[in-house]
């Protein structure tokens, strides 16, 4: 018995063997390529790399409920979604130029170390061709420049610092989002118009360079209206008890307080100057006001009802009422019951943007998708007309100021739209002095 | 002039005079057995003499230098070797290997930065330890972790390592402390044996008077932190002022 | 002047925060020698108590309103908890109101309970290990912890604001004779000091003055001789887990009108919490509440706009290098006992 | 050979034979099948296989010989990244100037903080490491940024000067760290069937560093260096009192394990030009830890092992998610299926931390020797189950004989 068993292992093995000779090794430099993982076998991989765990885990689920939505609309599954509103009409819910859309995730943990370890095996290992997502500027730069060596495309997913599309673009990545300047830009004016231009105002900054830009962006564009400048202070970004910091403000005379933070930190230090009573105070004859550069909805709800009344900027809200905004949140609403955040539409609009210029161009070849990107004007996507800007590969499109409201009606109904800033107070000049530095080279193809 | 000479030390702790012009003198290769009741200021005394503290006032000098000041790795470099009350050996190590520390100690002095050569090939380091473990019968446990053995190997081990490194001065605090009978005249055996080929000075502090009258030479009996009488053997046996300060103490 | 003493105010309220916890740390590390990493999580299942229980106060029935719509067109959901039904709308919102205080009771059995399980199921096989395994196995406790916390409630903050009566601030400074707007305090803030210092009160009291607490503290100074003496110490230190643990989930439950509480609030403490305990000296208990006030209040000054300007970044390391010179200067921390936690 | 004694020659062989083999044993599934999501075997987790266990090897020389536990170690392998990155954007892309002053700066870094850390012992220790450690994180991710680049990390640009490389320009893509003109990103791909195979340059120059960096800790281990550490470990009140100055020797230990985490921290940047202020983060000390026991504390292959179970959970098993739960179970009925991935789900992809602390926690109480001691116990009752097994043997053969 053991005997006949020994002797079928015995075939299987020298079968095994005889089949490797046959299949005769192909051995072949990695450069033998047209560029990185070009796709074969009539499927496309795209790869996902949000923020699974650590504080920004539920936006990162978020934004993964958005891509395998695109997914879905980019095979013609679902109702089409933004499909149907894009003012291209390239994609046809066929897959990208026929390849059937299939992904792979990851996750960042909001490190960019994690982040660069998580993109590289997607695309060593999975072989992706586009890499997306991601809740930080830290780890947007990060995976950008990393995607840039290896030769792939990277559609940015929330990053808000003006160092992505500035001081560190790459030539291989783009962004859809806003930036710092364009909050600073957008809510000046509707900060003139509510609290006028005799202001004065003190900013807490959170200890980073998304801290500094926005920072810089926000005093630049109100001294331009005639705020007053009294005080900035860095907070540690590991800073949970914002009391020391917030306690001092109204002995400086100061009577806006600028929360330049984002997150858990803005939860924090928002619920931290509410406590302290600042915004029941008269200062300076006029009433206390606060203002939050950055809103995101998914972190107001942290805030619980420290919000309301209190404005900042957004990328998108699913209270828009464009025919994309409303194809978006009701393919959204239904498939998981409950509306999209900015952080899921930015996600969603950078999938099909890609899948759209990989059409155009006609093929996945990233300096191909480069060009077609390149000075894209398209419509219909939720921000109105937009451009991709060729100089820096960054969205200009109106920006949101939003409010938090006063009587929500659900746990979702947290801000709404004050004013849509036209694209054109925000657009700025590339060369900039707040974008300056860094350059995006040429595009990679990798290979 | 004796080679360990303890003068005048005073140790205060707080309210406590727990060393009160202790004067010492213990001649080279003799053995020199240090008593007194619990209290009696027996260890404080040992502490000041390996550096462990250092006394109010009065010199220590070893060898004709001071020890004063200096951290107890200097002092056994001095030739110092202590013997602690509970064995203190490296647990986690083999036999040979606790053998061969000293050795190296010895050798290389307190620090020496040989951290590419293989301990395998260090021959004389291996025969030297090996020679002692053979002169203490303890070769057959030489690949034994240390940790393992029974409390009366520990304390031959502990002796045998103080003996590796060739001391000029042995001080031993209380070394049959907790033993068995069996351990204790094995122990008693081995300070014999070491008394007897005369190359080392003992110092020992103990409780157990069978102990300190089968070894000591001289006696010097402490008592609330001063000395009471120093002499012979024989006569401190009948000496009034011991047994007064011994009264119901004595073992 | 009026600088200052705000600091000190604020220094007061984060310094009761870290005495708390540090309390209870040094508890455990003095009665039972355990060190216990798991120390911050407890504070964090403390908070998530009073989530949890302003959750279930506001388990609700959903009724259909057609003259509204949701975001989708449909018709809107509109939710009613049900004390509201029981006691009626007003009473019932104001035991929703007041769901954190209550949650003070509702979080003491269960803290309890958490702490004598981990104590008898997991500790308890520990005392005999070296400090580094007890380090290491709660520190796998705390990520564990964590991570089922985050699963049930995700990783977003979640906001539990005080009663109404308490939200606001009150001018300190006007009460001692500066001007309007100098000295501003909220009045949680006050609340949260005064119950700290009622806590760390308490758990003294009980520790001086009931036969429980003697036993207790004579077996931190000396086990063997308490056991000689037919003592049974050890459910004894059993329970004393089990208080430590409370007093750690107290300290959470009333800080989460303070900061919205997430997953990783206790690590967020660990750290910090060890170093109080640290600087106070391992195992003494008024040590661990002295330098938590201490490091509370110098954590506020450092964050001075003019300390800030004349040291850049020193708000982001006072702490860490207060530890370093404390205990390079006095190495057993401000009041420990010698040849503690040294081997 | 070597100067390593029979046993240690055969580990290390064995150590070098899988190094080399790697990118085929961690490739073991075709690349179409359901099983190619457990491939390990691409060159960017390869490297961080062995760049992190040449950080635990180190580690491991210190906590695992000394005894001292520091919760600091982390500030070492950033220390010796941002020093790589730096000599990668002023001198020059070639790999061997950049990890030669990483391994100094983070040994010189190491002199400071020992000196001053080593003053005590135990617990207080660890929180001294910890307190530099945290100190240093929240400088480099705040007031340093123009050094370290804070948040966004420490990169490469165009415009670097590279004074051996010659003149920067604006235009074209980034340069890319190699050895005399072998780039490490360069990699050969060999395809036999189904299954791919990818052997990439930074692979094996990392691994042929780890190679020296494991060689290097076999002859500390049984140096006589080695034995005063464990000394030191066992017992120190009796090294006190053997006439040996202890400070010296941890320290030296201390600086010994500081330079590999910094040659670690080289590497990773040499790997990938990019350092990052949260690699020095406590956690990321404590993670060093966790390999450290995870493998075996104490053992020479342990770390190793150790290292390469960590970085396998974070990124093999976070990546799997519940589509591909729902594509493995398919073949169940719908409700089994259901209910079988809801009961996996909570443990992998995102949860994937919570199965870490888990078998850290059973590590810790069931095995405190680690996966070594788990596999000296397997060993052993195997041999035991052979040796029954010949005794049997035996039996039937003088059976058959009469």
């Amino acid at each position: 018995m053991s005997k006949s068993n020994l002797t079928r292992r015995g075939v299987l093995k020298t079968g095994t063997l005889a089949g490797a000779g046959l299949a005769v090794p192909t051995i072949f430099t990695s450069r033998a390529h047209a560029f990185t993982n070009e796709p074969t076998g009539g499927t496309v991989t795209l790869g996902f790399n949000v923020p699974q765990t650590g504080p920004y885990a539920d936006e990162g689920a978020d934004e993964l409920r958005a891509y395998e939505l695109a997914v879905e609309h980019l095979n013609g599954g679902g109702d089409g979604g933004m499909l149907n509103t894009f003012s291209s009409d390239a994609l046809e819910g066929a897959g990208i130029l026929g390849n059937k859309v299939e992904y792979v995730t990851g996750d960042t943990q909001t490190k960019s170390d994690a982040a660069r370890a998580s993109a590289k095996s997607m695309i060593e290992k999975d072989g992706a061709i586009m890499i997306t997502g991601g809740s930080s500027s830290g780890v947007a730069v990060a995976v950008q420049a990393l995607c840039q060596e290896a030769g792939v495309i990277f559609m940015s997913g929330l990053t808000h610092s003006n160092d992505t599309t500035g001081k560190d673009k790459r030539a291989n990545g783009f962004r859809h989002f806003f930036n710092s300047y364009m909050s600073g830009a957008a809510l000046a004016p509707v900060l003139e118009a509510n609290y006028g231009s005799d202001r004065k105002a003190y900013h807490l900054t959170a200890d980073y360079n998304w801290g500094y830009t926005t920072e810089e962006a926000i005093v630049s564009s109100t001294e331009a209206m005639g705020w007053e400048t009294v005080n900035t202070v860095k907070t540690p970004l590991t800073q949970t008890d914002f009391s020391s910091y917030i306690a001092p403000v109204l002995q400086s005379g100061a009577d806006v307080l600028v929360l330049n933070h984002y997150g858990g930190n803005m939860v924090n230090s928002l619920t931290n100057a509410v406590q302290f009573g600042l915004r029941d105070k008269m200062v300076n004859g006029k009433q206390f006001e606060i203002v939050v550069p950055l809103y995101s909805r998914l972190m107001a709800r942290g805030a619980g009802e420290n919000v309301k009344g209190i404005f900042g900027s957004t990328n998108w809200h699913w209270s828009l009422t464009d025919a994309g905004s409303k194809a978006f949140v009701k393919s959204f609403g239904e498939k998981y019951g409950f509306p999209p955040s900015q952080a899921a539409h930015t996600c969603y609009v950078q999938t099909l943007l890609y899948a759209d210029a990989v059409q155009r161009a006609g093929s996945f070849e990233p300096c191909a998708v480069v060009e077609a990107l390149e000075d894209f004007e398209f419509d219909g996507l939720g921000n109105g007309p937009t451009l991709y800007r060729a100089e820096d590969h960054q969205c200009f499109k109106d920006v949101l100021v939003v409010k938090g409201k006063e009587n929500p009606q659900s746990e979702f109904d947290l801000l709404e739209i004050v004013e849509k800033t036209p694209v054109e107070q925000v657009t700025y000049a590339p060369d900039h002095p707040q974008f300056s530095g860094g350059s995006l080279g040429t595009c990679n193809n990798g290979g | 002039m004796g080679i360990l000479e303890v003068k005048n030390v005073n140790k205060r702790f707080g309210g406590l005079q727990a060393l009160g012009d202790v004067n010492l003198s213990v001649a080279e290769n003799s053995v020199h057995a240090i008593i007194g009741p619990n209290g009696a200021g027996k260890s404080t005394l040992l502490n000041c003499l390996v550096g462990k503290l250092i006394p109010d006032t009065g010199s220590v000098m070893f060898d004709g230098q001071s020890v004063l000041g200096r951290k107890p790795y200097e002092i056994n470099q001095m030739g110092i070797s202590r013997v602690f009350q509970t064995p203190e050996i490296f647990g986690d190590l083999s036999v040979i290997e606790n053998m061969m520390i000293p050795c190296f100690a010895k050798r290389d002095g307190a620090f020496r930065m040989h951290a590419i050569e293989s301990t395998a090939t260090e021959q004389e380091i291996i025969d030297h330890a090996e020679q002692v473990l053979e002169e203490l019968n303890m070769a057959d446990k030489r690949h034994m972790q240390a940790a393992w053995m029974s409390r009366g190997d520990k304390r031959r081990l502990e002796i045998g390592m103080c003996l590796a490194q060739d001391p000029k001065l042995l001080l031993l605090d209380e070394p049959t402390a907790g033993m068995a009978r069996a351990d204790t005249n094995n122990t008693i055996d081995l300070l014999k044996q070491i008394r007897d080929e005369g190359k080392i000075t003992i110092a020992i502090i103990e409780h157990d008077m069978h102990v300190v009258f089968s070894l000591a030479e001289r006696i010097t009996v402490l008592a609330q932190g001063r000395p009471l009488v120093e002499d012979t053997p024989e006569n401190i046996k009948g000496h009034p002022k011991v047994r007064e300060a011994y009264l119901g103490e004595t073992a | 002047m009026d600088a200052i003493i705000l600091q000190i105010l604020n220094g007061l309220d984060k310094g009761s925060a870290y005495a708390l916890i540090a309390l209870g740390l040094t508890l455990i590390f003095g009665t039972l020698g355990v060190v216990n990493f798991a120390h911050g999580a407890l504070f964090m299942i403390g908070a998530f108590c009073a989530v949890t229980l302003s959750k279930l106060l506001n388990a609700s029935y959903t009724t259909i309103d057609e003259t509204k719509t949701d975001f989708l067109g449909n018709p809107l959901k509109v939710e009613t908890p049900y004390v509201m039904d029981w006691f009626g709308p007003e009473a019932g919102a104001a035991i929703i109101d007041w769901s954190v205080p209550l949650a003070i009771l509702f979080a003491i059995p269960i803290m309890i309970l958490i702490g004598v399980i981990m104590e008898r199921g997991l500790i308890k096989h520990f005392y005999a290990r070296p400090h580094a395994d007890q380090i290491l196995v709660t520190f796998g406790l705390a990520i564990v912890l964590q991570e089922i916390i985050k699963y049930y409630f995700g990783a977003n903050p979640i906001p539990t604001p005080a009663p109404d009566a308490f939200t606001g601030s009150f001018d300190f400074g006007q009460l001692i004779g500066f001007e309007a707007n100098q000295i501003i305090y909220p009045y949680w803030r006050l609340v949260y000091f005064a119950f700290a210092a009622v806590v760390i009160g308490a758990v003294f009291a009980f520790l001086q003055f009931t036969t429980f607490g003697m036993v207790v503290r004579a077996g931190m100074s000396d086990r063997e001789t308490v056991e000689l003496l037919g003592i049974n110490i050890n459910r004894r230190f059993t329970i004393m887990f089990g208080i430590a643990a409370a007093v750690a989930g107290l300290a959470g439950v009333m800080y989460v009108p303070i900061n919205p509480p997430n997953y990783h609030m206790g690590m967020d403490f660990l750290v910090l919490s060890f170093v109080v305990v640290v600087v106070g000296g391992m195992g003494s208990l008024p040590g661990a509440v002295f330098a938590g006030f201490l490091l509370g209040i110098l954590e506020s000054f450092a964050s001075m706009g003019a300390v800030i300007d004349v040291l850049p970044g020193i708000n982001q390391i006072i702490i860490y290098l207060v530890a370093i010179v404390i205990l390079l200067t006095r190495p057993r921390g401000l009041m420990g006992r010698k040849g503690v936690m040294e081997e | 050979m070597l100067g390593l004694g029979k046993k240690d020659t055969l580990l290390l062989g064995i150590v070098a034979v899988l190094t080399i083999l790697a990118p085929f044993i961690f490739n073991p599934f075709p690349v179409n099948s359901a099983m190619a999501q457990f491939n390990a075997g691409y060159p960017d987790l390869l490297q961080r296989f062995v760049i992190f266990g040449i950080f635990a090897i180190g580690y491991n020389l210190l906590f695992g010989l000394t005894g001292y536990l520091s919760f600091g170690h982390a500030a070492f392998l950033g220390v010796g990244s941002y020093a790589a990155v730096w000599m990668f954007k002023l001198l020059s892309m070639n790999v061997i100037p950049a990890i030669a002053l990483s391994v100094l700066t983070a040994g010189l870094f190491a002199v400071l903080i020992g000196y001053i850390s080593l003053r005590r012992s135990g617990i207080y220790f660890a929180i001294l490491t910890l307190a530099f450690a945290q100190m240093t994180y929240a400088l480099a991710y705040s007031v340093l940024t123009p050094i370290t680049g804070g948040e966004t990390g420490l990169q490469l640009a165009l415009s670097d000067p590279r004074i051996l490389d010659g003149a920067a320009s604006a235009e074209g893509n980034l340069p890319v760290p190699g050895l005399f003109g072998l780039e490490m990103r360069d990699s050969v791909q060999l395809a036999v069937g189904d299954w791919l195979f990818t052997f990439s340059a930074g692979y094996y120059f990392s691994g042929l560093v780890m190679l020296l960096a494991f060689y290097l800790a076999i002859r500390i281990f049984r140096s006589p260096f080695g034995m005063m550490l464990r000394a030191i470990k066992s017992n120190q009140q009796r090294v006190n009192y053997t006439g040996l100055n202890a400070r010296p020797y941890t320290l030296a230990a201390f600086v010994i394990s500081g330079m590999y985490a910094g040659l670690a921290g080289g590497l990773m940047a040499a790997m990938d030009p990019l350092a990052g202020a949260e690699r020095m983060y406590w956690t990321a000390s404590g993670e060093v830890v966790l390999m450290t026991i995870l493998g075996g504390v104490g053992t020479l292959i342990g770390p190793v092992l150790g290292a390469g179970l960590i970085k396998y959970m974070e990124n093999i098993v976070s990546k799997i998610n519940s589509d591909i739960l729902h594509g493995w179970f398919a073949f169940m009925p719908d409700g089994l299926e259901d209910f079988i991935v809801s009961i996996i789900y909570p443990f992998i992809g995102k949860g994937w931390h919570l199965t870490l602390g888990i078998i850290f926690m059973l590590v810790v109480i069931f095995l405190p020797g680690g996966l070594v001691e788990g596999g000296q116990r397997i060993a052993r009752l195997l041999r035991r189950r052979k040796s029954d097994k010949d005794e049997d043997a035996g039996q039937a053969k003088t059976e058959a004989a009469e």
